[in-house]
Formats: C-alpha cells, structure tokens, sequence
C-alpha cells in the first residue's frame, strides 16, 4: 500500500507530512542537527520570536516530573531584528516549511514582530500565534485564557498578513472550545493545542520550588491524555484545521491524535531525547498506515466513528 | 518509547553561535563492556562506543538514557572520564533512579548515549596544569589527565573525598597525586583548597604560575572561584547544570554569566550562557 | 525528636496525622482491608454519596497513561440511604475519623443527601462537597468550574449542618483563586485541591476511545505538578486550610504539599497499588521529618520562605 | 517509589458483600524461582510465595508489580497458574511493557505480589468437568486441573492455540486432553468450540451432564456462552477485565450483567459486577 502523507491545513499550507516540530523544542530551524532530515518534517515550527532579544529567566529553568517536564525559560529569544538579519535568510533553504512562531505581551508587540517579519517578504510558511504570555497592559492576565483578547489579536494580526497564521492554544482555561471559537472568528487559518500546562514542583530536601519562577509549564507524556482531549474538544468547537501537541513521543501517539480530530501534529519534549524522534516518528507513522492498509492519514476513522 | 534509531545515526550538532563549527554527534547504542564498583560510592562504567570515542575531547559528555518508559523522561548528562580505541569510559555516583539504573546494567547490555557533547577544556600552552576533583567530579579531570600524560604534559593531580575508602588512587605527591579527605584518613586532611594551598607550598614553592582545572561540588567550585579571582589564576570550572537536551534545544541549563561591559553578540546569551553547548566548562571569571 | 503529627483543620477538626484517603479510592470506610491500621491514618473519605443507588457508566471505565490513570467511573455508588442504614453505624467504631463525600446533579440533591445524613446525627468528621458533578438544570455545566454556584451550593449546605465542611476544587479552570474565594465565601471550613484533570486516551489499534464516556478524569502521578501548582495558588486565595491531593505517592510528595501551603493531604490513586500505603506514608514521613529536625509538619518552611 | 513494606503484609480484603466473609490478601515480595518460556509466546513464572500460595483457590489471581518507578502505573493482575508448597506458578504472555518487563526477571529476584484475590471457580458436586483453556487463557484453567486432579475428580481437558508450537502439552484424549489448532498441524484443527463438539461426540456420546470452565479470548468466551445458554449447560467463565486495583477499590473492572427480574440487595452492583471481586470467575448466564 503506498501512503502519502502530504497533508493541507486548509487552502494555505500544504505539509509533506502531518507531523511538526514544537516551537521552543527545535530552535529556529537553521540550527537543526544536519543529519536530521528537514525534508521529511511536515514544518519547523521556530522558537517564539519576540520584538527584543530576551534573557529568560534566571536558573533553575527546568525540572522532571513522573513522566513529565517542568520549564520556565521565560521566552529566551534572539530578538526579531536579528531574527531576520541573521535567520530569515537562512530559512528559506532548510528544506522543509518554516512556520514563525510569535509571542508579546501587549497586542502592539505582536504586531510589531509580524509586521516586521513580513516587511522581508520572508519565505516561510506561515506563523504561530504563541498567546500563552502574560499581557502586561492587562495586568498579566494571558491573552490565551481570555476570549476577546483572543479574538482581537488574532483579528489584528489577520490584517498584517495573507499567509497561514495559526493560533496556539492554553490549555488552562474552563473551556477550551470558547476560546478556540474566538479565534477562529477572529481569522485564524489554524488551531495549534496545547501549550504548557501550568505546574509547579518544590525539592523535598530543601523545600525550594525546583523553579525561579515557581510555576511553569508542565510538558511531555504526562500531559498527553490531557492535550487529547483539548485536541478533541477544539476539533468539535471549530470549522478548521487543529494541530495536536503535548507527549507526543511515538507513531501511535500521532495516531491518537489524528484520530481524536487533529489534521497534524507537533512533536515537543521528545525531540530532548534525540533530535531525529520526528523524522523517526514520520517514517513509522507510515508504516503504520501502510500496515493498517490505509493510503493517508485522512483515512483513519476519528473517535466518533 | 524513543522511535527506535539505527545503531549509530549521525547527528550534527547545534552550532554554540553562529561563527563556530557545527560541532558533531552521535546516537550510539552502545555496549557495556564492565561496570564495577571503582571506590565507595564510585562506579565505573565501560562501554563500546567507537563513534563518541573518537570524536570525544576532555570535558565533553554524554547524555545516557537510562528508561524505556518515560519516566524518567530525561537523559542523565554524564562526563567522559577517559576513552581508548572504540571505548569510553563513565564514573558515576547513584544519586537517584536514573543512577540506580545505570548501576544494573550488566556487560553486554545496550545503553544508548547522545554524544560527544559540550565544549570542552582548553588547554592553555602556558601555565603548569593543576587538575582538582572533588568526589564524582573526578570524571572530567580524568580525561583531561589522560590527554596531557598523552601529550607528555608534566602537571598535578589533586583529588577530594570525604574519606579514605571514597578514593581509588594512591597518595603520591612526588608522583603527581595529591589526594585530600576530609577526615584526614589519607594524604592532606581538609578540602580540595587545603590541597591546593599545600601543593603550592611544598610542591611550588618558587609560585611559577599555574592553570586550574576544577571539576566538583558547588562549594568546591566557588571556592576555587574566589582564590582564581583573587589571586587571578587561570582557571576552568566544569559545571554540573540539570539539563533537558544536552544540545542547546531547550534554553533549560543556563548559567549566569558576571555583566560584561562590551555588547555580547548574542545579547540573550550575555547573561546567561546555557551549560551544555557554551560549556560545561567555563572560565572561572566570567561566572556570576 | 519527638514528631507529632496531630494536625487541626481550623476549629472543628483535629487529625490524627495530616494524611487521609481520598474519596472514590478507599471504598466506605468501613469495607477497609483489616489489615491497614485505620487508627493511623489521617482520616478516611468515603466514596461521594448521591442520593439514590448509582450503576456508574458502562466499561471500560479505566484506562493507563504514561505515570496516569483515566478514569470514568460515573460516581457508582450505594446511594445514601443505604449508606446511612448499612455504613453509617459502623464507621463510628473504624477508629478512624470519617469524612463523607457527597455528590449530586442539581444543588437540591446534594443538600438532601447531606440532609439525610444529618438526620442520622452521626459520628463523622464532616463533609466533603464533590463539585465536580455536571450540574443538570445549568444543561450539564460543572458546579466547581463557576464561583457563583460553588458559592451559593457552598452556602446551602453551610446552612444544613454546623460540621466540618470541605469543598474540593476542580482545576478544570481557568482561575482557582477565584473558585476557591467563592467557597471560602460561602462558609467552607476547608478546601481539598484537586480533583481529577480532564484527560482522553485512545487505543490506537482499534481508534476507539479507552473510555465508555470518551473523557475521563486524570489522576497518579502524572498530574502531581498540576495540583501543587492548584494548592500553591488556592493557599495564597483563602485564609481556611488547603488540603492537597493529586499523585502524592510517598513521603516526598506529603512533604512538597505541605510547603506548597496544604495544612494536610490526601493519597488515591496510590492506594491501588497497596491499600496500606497511606499508613506507610505517615510512618516515613514521621520518620522524615524527625530526620529534618522538625518537631510537627507545620515547622516545615513554605514555599514563600 | 511505593513506600517499602514488609516482605509480607496481611492485607483484610474486601468484601464482596455485606453477607460474604472478608476474604484476606497478602503483599507478598516472592523470590523468582524461574522464569522459562513454555511454549511459543508463553512463558511460565515460579515464585516462592509461602503466604499466597497458601491461601489461593483455583480461579484466584495475584496482582503484580511491574515496575519501580510510575511508569507504568498499576499493577499487572496474573492468573493463578497452580501451587506447590509455598510455590506459586504463573503463565503469561508478552503483550506490552509489564509482561516485557516481567520476562526479563531472574531467578533470585523479588516480584512484588498482592494476592490471592477475586472469586475462584465453584466446583459442583456433579456434572462431569470439561475445562477449556484458549491460550494464555489457560493458566487459571491449569490451576483448576490440579485441584480436581488432586480431589481424584475426572474430568477432561480442552486446550486451543493456533498452532502446535504454541502447545506444551500432548493430545491424548484417551488420558483426558485434547487439543485442538487452528491450523490442524495438533490435535483437532479448529477452534476450542470445535474440540468441545469433538469431545461430545467421541468421548461423552451418552450426552452425560458436563459442567464447563472456561477462560480465553474474548471470541471463546462469547461462543462458550453462547452454547451455555442455548443448551442450558452450567458453564464458568474467567474474565480478564482491564484493573486498576484488584481488590474492589477502584469500581473499574465493572462487567456488564444480563438484567435480573428482582431487585438486587445491592441495586449499584447488579447492572454492572466488578470483576476482581465479583469475579473474575462468573457464571455464563449471569453475564450480559
Ligand atoms: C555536564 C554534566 C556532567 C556530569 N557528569 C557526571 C559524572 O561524570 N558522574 C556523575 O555521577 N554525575 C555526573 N553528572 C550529574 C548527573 O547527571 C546526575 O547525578 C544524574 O543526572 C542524576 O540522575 P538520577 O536519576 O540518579 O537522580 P535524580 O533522581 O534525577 O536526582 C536525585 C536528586 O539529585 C538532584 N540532582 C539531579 N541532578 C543533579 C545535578 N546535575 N547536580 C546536582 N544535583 C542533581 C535532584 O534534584 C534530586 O534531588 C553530570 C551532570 C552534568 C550536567
Ligand atoms: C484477572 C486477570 C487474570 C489474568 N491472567 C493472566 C494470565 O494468567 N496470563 C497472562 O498472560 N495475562 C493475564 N491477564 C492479562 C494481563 O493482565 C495483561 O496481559 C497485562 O496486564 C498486560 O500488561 P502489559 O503491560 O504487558 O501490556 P499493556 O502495555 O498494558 O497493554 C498492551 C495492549 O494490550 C491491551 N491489554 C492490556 N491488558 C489487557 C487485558 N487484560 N485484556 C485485553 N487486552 C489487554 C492494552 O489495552 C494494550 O493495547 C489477566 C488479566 C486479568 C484481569
Ligand atoms: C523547554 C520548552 C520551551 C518551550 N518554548 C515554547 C515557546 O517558545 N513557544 C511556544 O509556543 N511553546 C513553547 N513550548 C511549548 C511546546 O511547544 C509545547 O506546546 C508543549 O511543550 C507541549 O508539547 P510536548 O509535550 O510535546 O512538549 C516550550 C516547551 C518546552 C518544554
Ligand atoms: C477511580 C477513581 C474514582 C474516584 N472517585 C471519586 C469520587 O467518587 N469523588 C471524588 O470527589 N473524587 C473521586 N476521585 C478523585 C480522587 O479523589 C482524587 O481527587 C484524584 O484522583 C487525584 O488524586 P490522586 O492523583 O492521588 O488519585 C476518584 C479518582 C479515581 C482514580
Ligand atoms: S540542556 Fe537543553 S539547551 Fe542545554
Ligand atoms: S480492579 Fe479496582 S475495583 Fe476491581
């Protein structure tokens, strides 16, 4: 059976295969390890790019939990000027699609970095709206955990931009499904869930939290049952395409989620492992497929099935 | 479980900045030839890892997986304490369940490893090299070792541990080996320090000048920070930061640099430099 | 040094050692395993109590994920008469105290159930209010995801009986500052943190949800970061004491809870791999803290310190 | 890590209902005795385990730790393969990570043990007992086989697989064994429904009462029920439902039974048994 696993998140973005890496998992894309083969990635989906160069957060940025990873790099960046001075041109030769991730923390920030961005015509595929950061004006509150706020800086970002532009989704908020209506109306192409799930964890022996910041957020395979059913609940609230993420680690995980209602995924954490995992994962999944005999993705029954 | 790799895939690595080489590494599995217990709460790992032995220099690492399941989720960062044709060689102490793992491994089992990774010591053409290790912090010194006895490299070996049993070499000075314990049950009673003020004593009395490397417990560390700043010794620390990657993917082993006054290149990489591809070794000035 | 694990949750309530287990994973009370030294445990929550015999959701009601267990077992259940007439008596000579945990789809319900209960004037510890219930007259809405309805069910019940009344929060939310508020508001003496985590899993062979319902809850392990971070939070909202619980497995875990601002915790999802386990925990953690030097666990340094 | 306990715990189980004794259960760390494969893709497990071997009745099962960290989660619940003084024997099957894991133990190491648990089977005073044992479904089936071997009750063994080399017992209908293969290279070809039509038609033409026990996959089950109820034959069946507990904590390994016209003592457990108390052994009638 020959499977193709050419994918398209709606009319915008064609991928050669329904699996992503995870912004802040994978660098900015020219950086990958050479001997992963970008080819064969659906997208790199870069770090999140901010107006200025941050420092992140002071150290401890990391710490494991059962199954699970625990961060708060606090968006350590290069900056969008020297992303696009230095990166931008780089990008359009790595092979595979490059999707922009974007983070602010005011509406104005976000806009900025995209409007600066597509002021180089730059070749990508699109960008990532990372809503997961604090919005200073608004006294901190997330932008993703909010509807309105959701749905005007996507609309005000739509306005920047004809390419894909795909929101990320917090999954720490009542219901998920409101939210991602929200973005959808306000223009986006795609769905992006989950980010991080907000966690904490404290060293017995000292009592410190094993953080600087104390909370962060809560990545890998602990989290999958948890982001499949964002996944599923989001492809039930919206018309169009949601891209699953959060524990991915093998083939049957991808399979989950494409079945739960996801179009793609993202590969995150595992890619700590070993960098390859995606392309790995990619060449299994078709295996998978092949052996269940079906010739796309799209050919998996979904859960309501 | 990790999607399963060819025995060896080449993996380059990411670049520490933009002017720098890819440095390469590998996926290897790789086999475990002996593991044995070297001194109290010491083990010796041997493995057969032809492809990160012969790309390895001191001062780089590798990063073993020590679970099927996923949990633990993390590779566990461990120096290369030496190397040999197509062998490298690990020490290690069993500080929790990835440790307690490695220490079950038996020889002929796989263990798979990420490596070489890191930058490594450099090793100054001047200076007399004065290696200190302070109990598991040994392995990188080891390795450096190795390379200058190779090179024919006269230098000193200082080695800490609490007490005697905790040691696996002898007390020579004459030889090149200083070992201290705090319990004075052999060579210098006292710390890692006391050794190094008793071997430019006795050992160095003309005060020709010296080039430190330290390796070991945060304490040690700073200590050797202070006299390095104070008395402005060259001096490389390597660093034992938690790590997510070990390949500058994940931002998670930073370590904060002292303010420089000129604009960095990098400047999200001026405060902090992140453990695994701008170190593990550090010079001792440019730490916070 | 002496260690004395005597723990008050506020006036009404003393405790032997600030370890229960928690509701729906230690059965009645009364059905223990002899075995386990009941006398030794904090105090037991029974199994939530509807008002009328609960057949739970059909299988499969269990699933296991990477350090997690989804569960939907549809608050299966004896119903309170029954629990009054056959359970009751005998929980006043477990040697344990008995917190009884009580559920219901409408306000009307659970305040019967308590109601019913009181009537007994039995010898209890109190009440734990289970809001994670979808609320049937609000057209299936949790209680414990809205502060107006965790407020005002909080406040009926307070009305019915003078005992020690415990609401345990759903961080199924977007703010559990904000619930927690709400119930402190409404008269609760404490607060219990968390219940289970919405979560899915699929079985990617056959495509099929691993549970009946499609979505269970997610407790274990897995989730252990996510209640630390729901107490850290809900112990800086309310000035009432914070019971912790979420994939506390060992003494450590007691230990991270109790930093993390709980006066004392709950074990679950552990108690299936050894119904002893709770007693185990509070002989080790008497043994920890002794080791620290620490005379109680409120000598134990918060977070914040 | 679960808090160390000693080797052995006495652990009251729970009861099945207000009028049933508390049946007791142990957390038992048996020592592997050995641990050989028995047949293709069945693997047999002795472990010393003086406490629940003592205790256990054929149809019990034991419940078992597969690994020290969290991941997986629960325990492994095992069927109850037979008993020797203060020996208990295990058959099982790899089917993922805790089978995988529980076949890499060695002779000399510890399996962490809850047992005996669940309802074993009813032997009744009459009928003549035709056991049939589908795959790994055979283990409980075994254990039965001894208990009537040893109480010199006659009776006959049904034993299906697909193939020869998945047998590891000889078809000798004549010494009361039959097996049969999917693909006929031993015994009857076809499956154990098919051994059963055989065995009434050679060896038990009179049509004398059988009493039938049954355990296998999920298709055996359905036709051995099936027949049960057409033909009114007494018939047990061992479940293997999914546990998170097994021992009647959690209310998950509910089993779905056929409605009863009156009203149930306890009405939330007559919809829906749980298997590892109720069961795992259950009449065929009762069952949905
Ligand atoms: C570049 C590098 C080189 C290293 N080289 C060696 C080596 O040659 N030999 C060796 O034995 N170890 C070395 N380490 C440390 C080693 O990685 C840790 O001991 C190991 O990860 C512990 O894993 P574990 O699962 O046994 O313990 P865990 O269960 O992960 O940890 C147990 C306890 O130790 C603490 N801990 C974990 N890692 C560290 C750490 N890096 N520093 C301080 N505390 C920690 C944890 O917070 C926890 O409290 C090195 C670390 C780095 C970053
Ligand atoms: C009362 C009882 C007695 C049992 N006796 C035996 C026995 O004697 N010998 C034996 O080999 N096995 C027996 N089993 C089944 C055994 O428990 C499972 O094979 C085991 O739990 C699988 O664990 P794993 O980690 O290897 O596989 P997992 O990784 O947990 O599962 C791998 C795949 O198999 C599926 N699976 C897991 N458990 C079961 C199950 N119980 N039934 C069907 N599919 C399942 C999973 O959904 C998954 O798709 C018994 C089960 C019960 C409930
Ligand atoms: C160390 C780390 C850094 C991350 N940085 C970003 C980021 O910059 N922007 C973003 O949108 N998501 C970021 N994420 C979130 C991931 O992209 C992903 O949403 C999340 O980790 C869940 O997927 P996973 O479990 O596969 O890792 C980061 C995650 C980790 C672990
Ligand atoms: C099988 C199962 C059944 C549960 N039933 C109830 C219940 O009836 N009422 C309730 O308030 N919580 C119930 N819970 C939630 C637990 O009490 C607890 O809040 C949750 O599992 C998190 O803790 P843990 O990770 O220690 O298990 C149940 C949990 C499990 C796993
Ligand atoms: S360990 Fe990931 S960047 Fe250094
Ligand atoms: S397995 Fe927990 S009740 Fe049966």
């Amino acid at each position: 059976m020959d499977v193709s696993l050419r994918t398209s998140l709606g009319s915008k973005l064609v991928l050669a295969a329904p699996v992503m890496t995870a912004s802040g998992t994978f660098g900015y894309g020219d950086d990958a390890p050479a001997a992963v083969d970008l080819g064969a990635l659906g997208a790199v989906v870069t770090k999140s790019i901010t107006r200025h160069p941050r420092e992140g957060h002071p150290p401890p940025r990391i710490s494991e939990t059962p199954s699970g990873l625990l961060n708060a790099i606090g968006l350590a960046n290069i900056g969008v000027d020297e992303f696009c001075r230095e990166r931008l041109p780089a990008l359009a030769h790595i092979g595979s699609v490059v999707i922009v991730s974007i983070a602010g923390s005011s509406m104005d920030e976000y806009a900025e970095v995209l409007s600066i961005i597509e002021a180089h015509d730059p070749d990508i595929g699109g960008y990532e709206i990372n809503v997961s950061c604090p919005n200073v004006a608004e006294g901190g509150m997330e932008f993703g955990v909010d509807c309105a706020m959701t749905e005007s800086l996507t609309r005000r970002l739509r306005d920047l931009t004809g390419r894909f532009l795909m929101v990320k989704l917090s999954p720490n908020v009542t219901d998920i499904g409101d939210i991602a209506r929200s973005a959808e109306g306000g223009g986006a192409d795609a769905l992006s869930a989950i980010n991080t799930v907000v966690g904490m964890d404290i060293d017995p022996a000292s009592g410190r939290p094993s953080l600087h910041t104390v909370l962060g957020g809560l990545s890998g395979p602990a989290i999958r049952p948890i982001a499949l059913a964002c996944v599923y609940k989001v492809a039930r609230a919206v018309q169009i395409p949601v891209v699953g993420l959060g524990g991915i680690s093998d083939a049957d995980d991808v399979i989950r989620f494409l079945q739960a209602g996801a179009a793609a995924v993202q590969i995150g954490t595992a890619n700590y492992r070993d960098p390859a995992i995606a392309v790995q994962i990619i060449a299994a999944l078709r295996e998978r497929l092949a052996g269940m005999g079906l010739a796309a993705p799209s050919d998996l029954p979904g859960v309501a099935a | 479980m990790t999607a399963g790799s060819a025995s060896m895939a080449a993996v380059a690595g990411n670049r520490a900045d933009l002017s720098a080489a890819r440095p390469l590494f590998f996926r290897e599995q790789a086999q475990v030839l002996s593991n044995a217990t070297l001194a109290a709460g010491l083990h010796e790992l041997r493995l057969e890892s032809p492809r990160i032995a012969s790309a390895a220099a001191p001062g780089q690492f590798v990063n073993v997986l020590v679970a099927e399941g996923w949990d633990p989720l993390l590779r566990r960062p461990m120096s290369i304490a030496g190397t040999g044709p197509g062998v490298i060689t690990l020490i290690y102490k069993i500080i929790g369940r990835g440790t307690a793992a490695m220490s079950t491994w038996q020889p002929g089992d796989r263990a798979d490893l990420l490596g070489p990774l890191g930058r490594g010591w450099e090793v100054p053409a001047d200076g007399f090299p004065v290696l200190l290790g302070g109990g598991v912090g040994i392995a990188p010194i080891l390795y450096l070792r190795q390379h200058l006895a190779a090179a024919g490299r006269t230098h000193h070996l200082i080695m800490g541990a609490r007490t005697i049993g905790e040691h696996f070499l002898g007390h020579e000075p004459e030889a090149g080996i200083t070992l201290t314990s705090d319990d004075g049950s052999v060579g210098i009673g006292g710390t890692i320090l006391d050794g190094l003020a008793h071997f430019r004593e006795s050992l160095n009395p003309s005060g020709g000048p010296l080039s430190l490397f330290g390796c070991g417990p945060p304490a040690m560390l700073a200590g050797l920070q202070r006299l390095a700043t104070r008395e402005d010794v060259p001096c490389q620390l390597a660093l034992e930061q938690t790590m997510a990657c070990g390949f500058g993917f994940c931002q998670g082993c930073s370590v904060a640099m002292r303010p420089r006054p000129e604009p960095a290149a990098h400047s999200y990489r001026s405060r902090y430099k992140l453990a695994c591809i701008d170190g593990p070794v550090f010079r001792a000035g440019e730490l916070l």
